[in-house]
């Protein structure tokens, strides 16, 4: 237990001062580098949420990390350039507003995340993880034929949108924001899995069984554990767009599924701070390894696999030991 | 006698070919120990899942408190009050013997979707679950993972979570199965007291602990109820003996 | 549309779901035996191709390279077996995606290190070019008739292994028991790195066979990949018969859905946009295919586990 | 080799003693791994032998692989931008990606030479001072391929490309400039790999030939499968399915078939001798139209480095409008949008010895420039 917490210490006290150096330093994209693995970390505590706790492995969460880019994309597009989203039955115009943005982000993920989940968790096992990755490859095909908002070639956003008393456009200033974020992502999901439902949900992964002989329905457990973990991903789809000013069906490909499931499974799967260090790591891996070779993909394959087979538990495994219970 | 708290009406369930249930009519009343016996392979267990919910009868109702419960899933008729133990241990393997209780006391209390308050400071909650595996004889291993527990603290971990539930009735698929002579012993020193409280359905293969508890008895042999009635009557009763009894003592 | 040409893409989508068993059924051999859900095996289906190319290049045989992509994919199986997969088989799911993932990586820029980053040239052999007449006045290409009977044989070769043969006895009691076939004294580690191999080695007869009219270039497994996936869910994993009604369902479903949707469509809405819609349903159209069978059947057609 | 370190070679020198004040930095953002790797290098191995053979120590590249995704992309041209502080970037080979990139690249200042990618909305309305184009825009070679169909007689064609914006947009460009009839029109699923089902609607539709504009492996999939149909319509498409790269991948089966381009490497002009001989001297392969559009950005450049300081912007931007540099292609000179004024060809796929090539029989458009000057405010 103590490891675990001085490992969450310095992971976020990492994160917080590399950034701040690379500010004093004036090496902004170091602070962008930062700002990147803190939106893939928060994707993957998302995944985390569904994969780890519920035990619901999903291969096509990059339905909701493209549903919230493209949620931030078509809102500011129709912003840019004053016309309505939807002129009928009511009109909703653009806007450039981040924390309404967010807010239409999370519920709309979670929207879909139930949606998705109502038929996807009638299966269960790898037929829950082809039923998942069939519904983000239906979005990811759909919005490349999708004129309105660029098809294939995405949509650009030339400026980030605001937030109240900050300039978005400096990196050190949306670094903040997207770190605070995290803190308030880290904190629902710590309290989550200490929670009445972490307690529900856990035993509904571990003994659907149990969990029914003690009165509750698993099926309505993992669905509101998948629409929460969709609504987070959701959440971490639309700052990635506004970290990079841009959105595009890519966010909706397999390998955007496949990558966040890399954090989740580098960090610890089922740690509330796995896919951070998770995310941490694999910005590391990609900014160094691409240095080395034009064939760094085989380093990062080699990489992953030695994760695997022999750190079992990902990077929180390895270093905390085995998970204690949560009391 | 009292009105029946549980009453299974002529359910009949098949599967394919194989008719695993056949008319069955059984009731159990407060205060007794009602004991279901039978060979393996009688269809004991499929009885079970159509009482406590997972498997619903071709035909025939199960009624509960005054209740159709035939429809009702397995959650919902937990929640009106059967609390159940398993045949194989069915309990959440990664958490602590304490974590396992505490998760029957919420599932009773029912407010599950809670997301903010730490479920292992609930001052309510702790006290239920620690009354109950002080029942039980468990309150030395609150901390331990139930991986780590022994089988037989297994099948104690079983009742106390039944008994956080404060259930009408218990459902027990042999609680006995596996425990040392000892533990049988303490075991049925409980449940004598525990019919009180709560009367019980008890799936038993121990004929000592069976004959010793029982109020009454029912014989299920090849799906169907071949005798009923007090522990003397099933004793003497030539079907039986020749059905079951002596086809047991034989084996 | 003309009953001709109805005719002609049914038969093409019967073409093209015989291609996706050749890759399918290897896959849902290796899951239903070992339970290894294994996303490498697109890879196999590059090395095979890859294997045919540099063989045809070399000596000209199309034959030669046929058996060279059966071997080098069953030899590239057996290593990735003995290294790696024996230690994922009693992991769960995820471990097995990820590092199979990992090894997509490793296959995909291993091969582009060997063979460059341009697409390489391999050709259907003299024997079978050009196009035989069938009834009804349907010109068809005599290579595709002949993928299907290959892949038709393939199929039968499948059902006798499994069903007449000891190996097969050997599979399907593992399938259904592990522990009880190791009591049994089978060398159950043996046993596993053979059925890896075949399904390898049929990943990669796949890659080379289609590889003569496709392009062979890295990268080339992964949408075939997540299509015999689609595959195997729809007609149950683990199951045989399964992968083969599967494939052609979902063979037919994408051929028929890509050759008629657009103008069905444009029965009620104007040209463009019913273009659009219909390219974009067809798209879409073997996904919802497969939601739709798992919302009725949530373990697949065949998928009794 | 160490990416991040390609530097041309006298750069170093330059480093050594500091002297940075004359030169130009120059980001190179393009695509070395996974599947379209093959381009992206045949862009790299161009510019660079253009600058090594420019002879100039004050030119320094910056490399990075943007793997095709956008989001990467993106990431790259800020730190290129940010940390690296490049005065010019290139590179990119794909619409998308430039989508992603260039808009914000050239909002800060600095200039972005495209050496492929020509996205509509950046040759129109989303045109940009210091965005120069030296490839084509989109659109420009199916134009080509639509002039051609016209003056080879054909009257009722069958056209078909991906269901993506640059497909949609091959088919606008290709009918902007086609006066015959269309027997069919069919967007394909992007990726796609199995083509029955297109090639027996263009057995059924009785037409007279066939365009078809699809990228890569598609491309090389269609061909082979097409060859194998027993359909013998003649074929026209534009240069990206029979280029260098991949026609030896297609082997006989392109064999004759005409496609557009505004390269080709027996044009004859000066420049482009002495490039396709010191290029297959330099790296022992043919060039290819990805790697003379390298070669010529990076000659463009240069011409300007030459005429102006890359700090005085107005100046720089003056002389990259000049264009005054050998291209390849023979003429060349910019449009008001930036985006090149040139001659198309058409060429058809021969073979010389085993090696399968392109010769060019024709011009299919004469300084030609592209849809959307009206459209820029520039």
């Amino acid at each position: 237990m103590r490891k675990e917490f001085f490992l969450n210490a310095a992971l976020l006290g990492v994160l917080l001062a590399f950034p701040l150096w690379a500010w004093s330093v004036d090496e902004p994209y170091l602070i962008t580098l930062a700002t990147r693995a803190i939106v893939f970390a928060i994707a993957g505590i998302g995944l985390n949420f569904a994969l780890g706790f519920g035990g619901l492995v999903s291969l096509g969460h990059a339905a909701f990390f493209g549903l919230g880019g493209y949620v931030m994309g078509v809102l500011a597009f129709h912003a840019q350039t004053y016309t309505p989203v939807m002129g009928w039955p009511l009109v909703i115009n653009g806007t450039k507003s981040m924390p309404t943005i967010w807010l239409i982000a999370i519920a709309l993920s979670a929207l879909l995340a139930v949606g998705i989940g109502a038929l996807s968790l009638r299966t269960s096992g790898v037929y829950f993880i082809m039923i998942t990755l069939a519904f983000a490859q239906m979005l990811y095909y759909f919005t490349i034929s999708w004129p309105t908002y660029g098809g294939e070639d995405g949509l650009s956003i030339y400026v980030r949108n605001g937030f109240p008393g900050l300039n978005t456009m400096d990196p050190i200033q949306f670094f903040a924001i997207c770190y605070a974020i995290l803190l308030i992502v880290l904190a629902f999901v710590f309290a989550a899995s200490r929670s009445p439902f972490g307690l529900a949900l856990g035993a509904s992964r571990q003994n659907e069984e149990r969990i029914q002989a003690v009165g509750q329905v698993p099926f309505r457990l993992y669905l509101t554990a998948f629409a929460i973990s969709g609504a987070i991903t959701g959440l971490a789809g639309a700052l990635f767009a506004d970290l990079n000013r841009f959105i595009s069906p890519t966010m909706f490909s397999w390998q955007t599924s496949g990558e966040i499931m890399i954090f989740v499974i580098l960090g610890g799967v089922g740690r509330v701070f796995g896919p951070v260090a998770g995310a941490v790591l694999f910005i590391l891996l990609e900014h160094t390894l691409g240095g080395l070779s034009e064939f760094w993909h085989i380093y990062l394959g080699a990489i992953l696999l030695g994760v695997v087979l022999f750190a079992r538990g990902g990077l929180y495994g390895m270093v905390a030991g085995r998970e204690v219970a949560h009391d | 006698m009292t009105e029946p708290i549980l009453d299974i009406r002529g359910i009949s369930k098949s599967f394919g070919a194989l008719r695993a249930s056949n008319n069955i009519n059984i009731d159990l009343r407060a205060g007794e120990i009602h004991a279901l016996i039978g060979p393996n392979g009688a269809g004991k267990s499929t009885l079970i899942k159509q009482i406590a919910g997972g498997l619903r009868p071709d035909t025939g109702s199960v009624h509960f408190d005054g209740q159709d419960i035939t429809a009702l899933s397995t959650a919902a008729r937990a929640r009106l009050g059967m609390g159940r133990t398993f045949q194989i241990s069915s309990l959440a393997m990664e958490y602590t013997v304490l974590q396992n209780a505490v998760l029957g006391a919420l599932g009773h209390r029912g407010d599950v979707f809670r997301f903010f308050r730490p479920v292992m400071k609930d001052a309510g909650l702790l006290a239920t679950a620690r009354a109950s595996l002080e029942q039980v004889g468990l309150e030395e291993f609150h901390d331990a993972r139930v991986s780590e527990l022994s089988h037989g603290q297994r099948r104690q971990l079983e009742v106390a979570v039944a008994l956080t539930l404060s259930p009408k009735v218990f459902l027990m698929d042999e609680p006995m199965a596996g425990l040392g002579a000892e533990g049988s012993h303490r075991l049925m020193g409980f449940l004598d007291q525990l019919r009180h409280k709560a009367p019980i359905l008890l799936v038993e293969h121990d004929m000592d602990a069976v004959f010793t508890l029982a109020d009454r008895i029912s014989v299920l042999v090849y799906g169907g109820i071949i005798a009923t009635g007090p522990v003397e009557d099933i004793r003497g009763n030539p079907i039986v003996q020749s059905a079951y009894l002596g086809e047991e003592t034989a084996a | 549309m003309s009953l001709i040409l109805f005719i002609e893409q049914a038969l093409n989508g019967l073409q093209y779901g015989v291609m996706l068993f050749l890759m399918a059924a290897g896959l849902t051999l290796v899951f239903g035996v070992m339970g290894l859900i294994n996303l490498a095996h697109g890879s196999l289906y590059m090395i095979g191709a890859f294997a045919a190319a540099a063989v045809a290049g070399a000596t000209g045989s199309f034959l030669l390279a046929l058996v060279a992509s059966l071997v080098c994919a069953a030899f590239a199986g057996v290593l990735v077996e003995f290294f790696v997969i024996r230690r994922l088989y009693d992991r769960d799911h995820l471990d097995q995606v990820l590092a199979t993932f990992a090894l997509i990586l490793i296959f995909s820029e291993g091969t582009r290190w060997i063979f460059g980053s341009f697409p390489l040239f391999l050709d259907k052999p003299d024997w079978l070019s050009g196009t035989v007449m069938l009834p009804f006045g349907i010109e068809y290409s005599l290579y595709r008739l002949w993928i299907i009977l290959v892949g038709l044989l393939v199929a039968a070769g499948l059902f006798w292994m499994i069903g007449r043969t000891r190996i097969g006895i050997r599979i399907r009691a593992g399938e259904n028991d592990r522990e009880m076939i190791a009591a049994l004294g089978v060398n159950i580690s043996l046993l596993y790195t053979f059925v890896f191999a075949l399904g390898a080695a049929l990943a990669g007869l796949a890659g080379a066979l289609i590889g003569a009219i496709q392009s062979v270039q890295v990268g080339m497994g992964e949408p075939v990949l997540i299509l015999a996936f689609v595959v195997i869910v729809i007609g149950g994993i683990g199951s045989i018969k399964g992968a083969l009604v599967g494939a052609i369902l979902v063979g037919l479903t994408d051929t028929l859905g890509r050759s008629f949707l657009p103008s069905f469509f444009g029965l009620f809405l104007e040209p463009s946009s019913a273009m659009s819609i219909g390219a974009s349903l067809s798209s879409m159209s073997i996904y919802l295919l497969m939601i739709g069978v798992l919302l009725f059947r949530p373990k697949g057609l065949f998928g009794g586990i | 080799m160490k990416l991040r370190s390609i530097l041309a070679a006298a750069s170093l020198a330059a480093m050594a003693t500091g002297a940075q004040a004359e030169g130009v930095k120059v980001g190179m953002i393009t695509t070395l791994s996974g599947g379209g790797a093959g381009l992206g290098v045949d862009v790299r191995d161009g510019f660079m032998l253009a600058v090594a053979q420019s002879g100039r120590d004050d030119i320094e590249v910056v490399i990075e692989d943007d793997q095709r995704k956008p989001d990467v992309a993106v990431q790259l041209a800020d730190k290129m931008i940010q940390s690296e502080k490049v005065d010019v970037l290139t590179g990119i080979i794909w619409s998308n990606l430039a989508m992603a990139v260039v808009p914000g690249a050239v909002a800060q200042g600095v200039f972005y030479l495209s050496p492929n990618a020509g996205p509509s909305p950046l040759a129109g309305a989303g045109c940009h001072e210091n965005y120069f184009n030296v490839a084509w825009q989109n659109d420009n070679l199916h134009e080509a391929a639509g002039a051609y169909a016209n003056t080879a007689g054909y009257s009722n064609i069958f056209i078909l490309a991906p269901n993506y914006p640059a497909g949609t947009d091959a088919l606008n460009g290709f009918k902007r400039m086609y006066e015959g009839e269309l027997s069919g029109e069919t967007y394909t699923k992007l990726g796609q790999t199995d083509y029955a089902a297109e090639i027996a609607q263009i057995r059924a539709s009785g037409a007279d030939s066939v365009f078809f504009f699809l990228p890569g492996g598609m491309g090389i999939s269609f061909l082979k499968q097409y060859a194998d149909s027993g359909v013998d319509l003649p074929i026209i498409g534009p240069a990206f399915s029979f280029d260098q790269g991949i026609l030896q991948a297609v082997g006989a089966a392109a064999l004759g078939v005409k496609n557009t381009s505004q390269w080709s490497k027996d044009l004859d002009n000066e420049a482009n001798v002495a490039f396709v001989e010191s290029f297959q001297a330099e790296y022992g392969r043919l060039p290819s139209l990805y790697a003379s559009q390298g070669f010529d950005t990076a000659n463009l450049m240069i011409s300007a480095v030459e005429a102006a300081d890359v700090n005085d912007k107005d100046a720089f931007r003056a002389a990259l409008e000049a264009a005054d540099f050998a291209s390849t292609r023979g003429d060349f000179a910019f449009s008001t949008n930036h985006h090149p004024v040139q001659d198309y060809y058409v060429r058809e796929v021969i073979q010389e010895g085993d090696v399968f090539t392109n010769k060019i029989v024709g011009t299919a458009l004469t300084d030609h420039a592209d849809a959307y000057v009206s459209e820029c405010a520039m």
